[in-house]
């Protein structure tokens, strides 16, 4: 499927965010298995158009983005430092997160990238928040917020509950659900009945539905309803169909996925079937896409080189203060 | 000034903080033209329009949005209808605003007002005290101030702080609790007070507790025991100090708290006595706090579910005569 | 408008329940005037018709009813007894709460009538999970659990997730949304948006719509549900609109509710409707309803003399232990 | 019988459970044929099917429907993936299956499971100790094993006792800790164990701690001194007299625990001795937890957040040397 001439300038700044995010969880994916990264490496993989697009869609310094655990590419199109992400996952004091939380619980918020908890749904209502200060400070207009969740993640209350508020109050906001038919090791049907689409109308929002591994659609319908959003028809509820193309996260070899799943229409690669329409589309040409391939691959290799060099938190001189404003306790 | 009373220091606190500072807005249940269910914030919508902001029944969303809210530099209010629904915010306070700052470097300069405490046939479901909690977690700032005076000043203390504020407002106090006006003695949000001086024995209190505490010394003094009573004010972080010095005069501690018996304020308080301040101890520590059940309709049960008078007196009694 | 003949049997029964209910709560709120009831007051006036039907249409001793707070007519309808009401709200010891807990939080849960608890949408869950028990049991044919809920909670976490498990395990679940248009004195618009019975497709349920204050269409939408699910075909959402004809509690005098709506088709007290259906429908004679007020005038006075000659609790007697098996601590 | 681990202890618990009792099922995420994110129910959906049911991500529902279940007589257990997660079940916990036996008289038999504590890399999401929470709230009895025998038989014991049993499990025991079987001393549901018996002082910890006292109190062994190592076990109702005579014994307390500073086991602990054995202490007695922030990523700064075998031999030479 070609893409229309209009869309090339947004279909390959979403490309190449996905192409960066591919080639980043691979690296990050080894360094899990070389045992450089402690703890959870959870990967985008498959998940890389749809978030992608969602990231580049949005305005870096002016939106709000708040990716989940599979958004490398949407964080990537929005504009995160590779370090950042290097850093925080190899526990480097020069990150963000300074070794104090890591791997995808990064963020920056005084850029419009608040830091996940690791509660699903929690960071919904947080959107909603910063979209509700923007209105009382004057500054929402033409802003989005956006933010994503799972399948899984929909069952939550703070996902229900936030979605209602930002609804009550017509915020400019646009939650994406990817629907990657499981939630860890449980299949869409131990998960809800239905069609998750079909949320939208019950909270009086605008809901779309997308094919979540096809960039061309992602832009039509991620693009659609942020930029309806941005025109302040209130939030916008984005429900894509896809599949998880690697573990929940790289301890799990997710062998319980559905092989007709698979071998089907979602088990597509999101990035084969996007280099496939920007060569068709005549947006890129032969080798464009593996130029940006190399490209990422340098940058990351850099990252990673420049993160293994950096000190880790020293425990001894760790401020062990979790307020601001008052001292801490001694016990 | 005519009489005030402690509704009415925090609806006033709430007024100027609105008045004087653009990043002050209130967001909960009623808040708007019904001024909220205690009418702490009656009037302020009319004042104020568009920053008091009706929700609705959604607690978690509440305290996200509040949080959310702050990361934009707001200082938001959140009203809980009553204490004991904030179990419903309970993830988003402790796991949410409380971490972000210590992960992020990004402060959240929200305030959670928690309308606590029992009042007669209020049952199990709208009387708690939930201060224990919020404090066990790291990052959080849990204040709960017994006088007028403090409602005001530390309310709006709260507020202004860069740290995200557990305010717990005991309902008992709202009508009954009145001062001239709203002056206090100036002490900073997170220093406790002597409210009663003695020699005797030192009742280390909060909130609506340190009203029978008083009562209960005045009864004591009939019979030459002078007791002091102290106020924590601020339940985390806890001003040992004070707490210290009082015991260091008087060598006795009764730990007395209107919360559930396990764990807790009075828990808290005991064990940094008896940490620290072994050996200013003239008699073991004693706790006093409301009875390990749910907190009964019946006023009866209510009365002799929590810490009265008569049932401090008679714990000082046997600290006294140890 | 008449009501079919076959439904002359549900009809009285739901209105005898409705009646009963009526005088029942007249007088608990002149008990409150008078000083005789300490806390809260919550009545179901307005809301009878779609109570009431909800507790006849079920079955005592085989299904499970947790009403909510204004569900005096389903609860009459379902079995309470009077004396469960007088006692609990009196604070007798011998009623099922030992005034331990007062007004609406009692049940029978041996009885199939749960305790609610005050957070708005926990009983969902609970149902759910008496529900699940049963089906594990083996006790599950022709079973339907049916709980009710105002417009305010639809809001809260706790009713989505519990919709939402509910239509996962496809259980016979009756969820009855009373849409009385106000959430304590927040109005409809502040609570959320759209229509509330768009929720149900959301959770692949089927919706139910019904006109809350006529007992018609509540026998037939709620009666209707109430059939579905025994049927075994899963859960169902009814949302039905009226009004609340009393403040939120006896201590509020509810003005902020519009008076457009007070003078509207809403606004129709559901007494007075039930009353001329069931005279046009031929279902009882002149009389019959004037009969029916006086016996539960009966019954109530009864009641309340019986419980206020009881003991209310012995603070020395009572056993502070929250637990069963294990022992109180000493404190 | 091989080796045995605790996470064998709990999953071969749970296994006879379905198998003895046809009350009993388990619900919670990815419990069924994927046999949960820790393996606990691995091969039991298989064994026992319809009887252990995936539940969508609904913490909350998820207690509300085990609550619903206990109503009819039945004895559910849930998994919580983290324990970190029962903050979105807290409701529920606390505030109705807490309170309805005292209400009702009508029991809730459920077992909330929640595997606990920290492991390095995990974080401020996946490492709480909740224990303290729960415990502050009537109505609900908290365990915490720490062997790999008491993993099986509390297990067992919580699942059949009548009241709702938040059951503590320690990640980071998982398949660290090993035994030969799963026979305990048979100590009852409630009683505190002498894990290790001494003279000089009392170490009174649970759960992954009482491996760290035991290692401390090795090393300081070696240094002449014997140290008394009690693990509570049950954290609420908590055994007292076993905590009391081991103090009468030693006459030094180190109160331990790996979860937040402030309130909490180790502030009962300290609370209660300080109260009731004030006589026979013959030092103040100390208290030791993890650091008053959230828990951290990084393995570094996460070793030194929680106490050690470094730390608590520092302590407990304090202690001594008093
Ligand atoms: C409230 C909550 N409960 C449980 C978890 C543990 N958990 C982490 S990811 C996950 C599965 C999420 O599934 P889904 O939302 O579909 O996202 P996906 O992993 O498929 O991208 C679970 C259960 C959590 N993070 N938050
Ligand atoms: C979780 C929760 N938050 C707040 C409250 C306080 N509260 C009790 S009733 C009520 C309004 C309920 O409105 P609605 O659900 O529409 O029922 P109605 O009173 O109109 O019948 C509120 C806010 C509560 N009970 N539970
Ligand atoms: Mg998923
Ligand atoms: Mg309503």
């Amino acid at each position: 499927m070609a893409i229309a001439a209009d869309y090339q300038e947004s279909a390959c700044r979403a490309a190449r965010a996905m192409v960066t995010a591919r080639v980043l969880e691979d690296k990050l994916r080894s360094l899990y298995k070389a045992g450089k990264i402690v703890g959870g490496v959870y990967l985008g993989r498959g998940q890389e158009a749809l978030s992608g697009v969602l990231g580049t869609q949005l305005i870096p310094g002016k939106d709000v983005f708040a990716p989940l655990i599979r958004d490398q590419a949407g964080r990537t199109g929005f504009g995160e430092d590779l370090l950042d992400v290097t850093r925080t996952y190899l526990g480097s004091v020069e990150g963000p997160m300074r070794g104090r939380d890591g791997n995808i619980h990064r963020g920056r918020p005084d850029k419009g990238m608040p830091a996940m908890i690791s509660h699903l749904g929690a960071a919904v209502p947080v959107v909603a928040g910063i979209l509700l200060a923007k209105r009382l400070k004057g500054e929402l207009d033409g802003v989005v917020g956006a933010t994503c969740i799972g399948d899984g993640g929909a069952s939550t209350g703070a996902f229900h509950e936030a979605l209602n508020v930002a609804a009550v109050e017509k915020l400019p906001l646009v939650v994406v659900i990817a629907n990657n038919q499981y939630a860890y090791s449980t299949p869409n049907q131990a998960e809800f009945s239905g069609n998750l689409a079909d949320r939208a109308a019950g909270y009086g929002m605008r809901g779309w539905e997308a094919k979540g591994n096809d960039l061309a659609d992602c832009l039509e319908k991620v693009g659609g309803a942020v930029a309806a959003a941005r025109r302040g028809e209130g939030p916008q509820l984005v429900v894509a169909d896809l599949l998880r193309l690697s573990g929940h996260g790289e301890h799990d070899d997710g062998a319980y996925v559905c092989e007709d799943l698979k071998k089907g229409p979602l088990g597509r690669d999101c990035m084969d079937i996007a280099k496939e329409q920007l060569l068709s589309s005549g947006f890129i040409e032969e080798g464009t896409w593996e130029n940006w391939e190399q490209e990422a691959r340098e940058k990351v290799t850099e990252a990673v080189a420049l993160t293994q060099r950096e000190p880790t938190p020293d425990a001894h001189g760790e401020v062990w203060n979790a307020c601001k404003a008052v001292g801490a306790e001694t016990y | 000034m005519s009489e005030v009373a402690y509704i009415d220091a925090i609806r006033e606190a709430q007024r100027e903080l609105l008045a004087d500072d653009p990043r002050v807005f209130i967001y909960g249940q009623d808040v708007g033209d019904f001024g909220g269910a205690f009418k702490a914030t009656q009037g302020l919508k009319a004042a104020f329009p568009g920053r008091v902001i009706d929700s609705p029944i959604a607690e978690d969303a509440m305290a996200g949005v509040a949080i959310g809210a702050a990361l934009e530099g707001m200082h938001p209010i959140v009203e809980m209808q009553f204490a004991d629904f904030s179990s419903i915010a309970f993830n988003q306070m402790v796991n949410h605003a409380a971490t972000y700052y210590w992960r992020t470097g990004t402060p959240i300069p929200m305030t959670l007002r928690l309308p606590s405490g029992g009042t007669p046939g209020s049952g199990p479901f709208h009387s708690q005290m939930m201060e224990s909690l919020y404090a066990h977690y790291p990052g959080l700032v849990v204040v709960a101030p017994a006088t007028v005076g403090d409602a005001y000043h530390m309310l709006k203390e709260s507020v202004a702080l860069e740290d995200p504020v557990i305010y717990c407002e005991h309902k008992l106090l709202y009508r009954w609790l009145k001062a001239d006006n709203f002056e206090n003695d100036s002490l900073p949000l997170t220093k406790a007070r002597i409210t009663r001086p003695g020699k005797h024995a030192t009742v280390v209190t909060y909130s609506a507790m340190v009203h029978e505490a008083v009562k209960a010394a005045e009864r004591l003094s009939e019979e030459g025991w002078e007791i002091e009573v102290v106020d924590l004010r601020c339940i985390k972080p806890m001003d040992t100090d004070t707490i210290m010095a009082s015991i260091a005069r008087t060598g006795r501690l009764l730990a007395l708290g209107e919360s559930f018996p396990w764990g807790g304020v009075t828990a808290e308080v005991v064990s940094r006595v008896a940490s620290d301040g072994f050996h200013l101890l003239d008699a073991p520590p004693m706790r006093l706090n409301a009875k390990d059940t749910p907190i009964p309709y019946h006023p009866d049960l209510w009365r002799a579910h929590r810490p009265t008078p008569e049932s401090i007196g008679e714990a000082l009694r046997k600290l006294l005569n140890f």
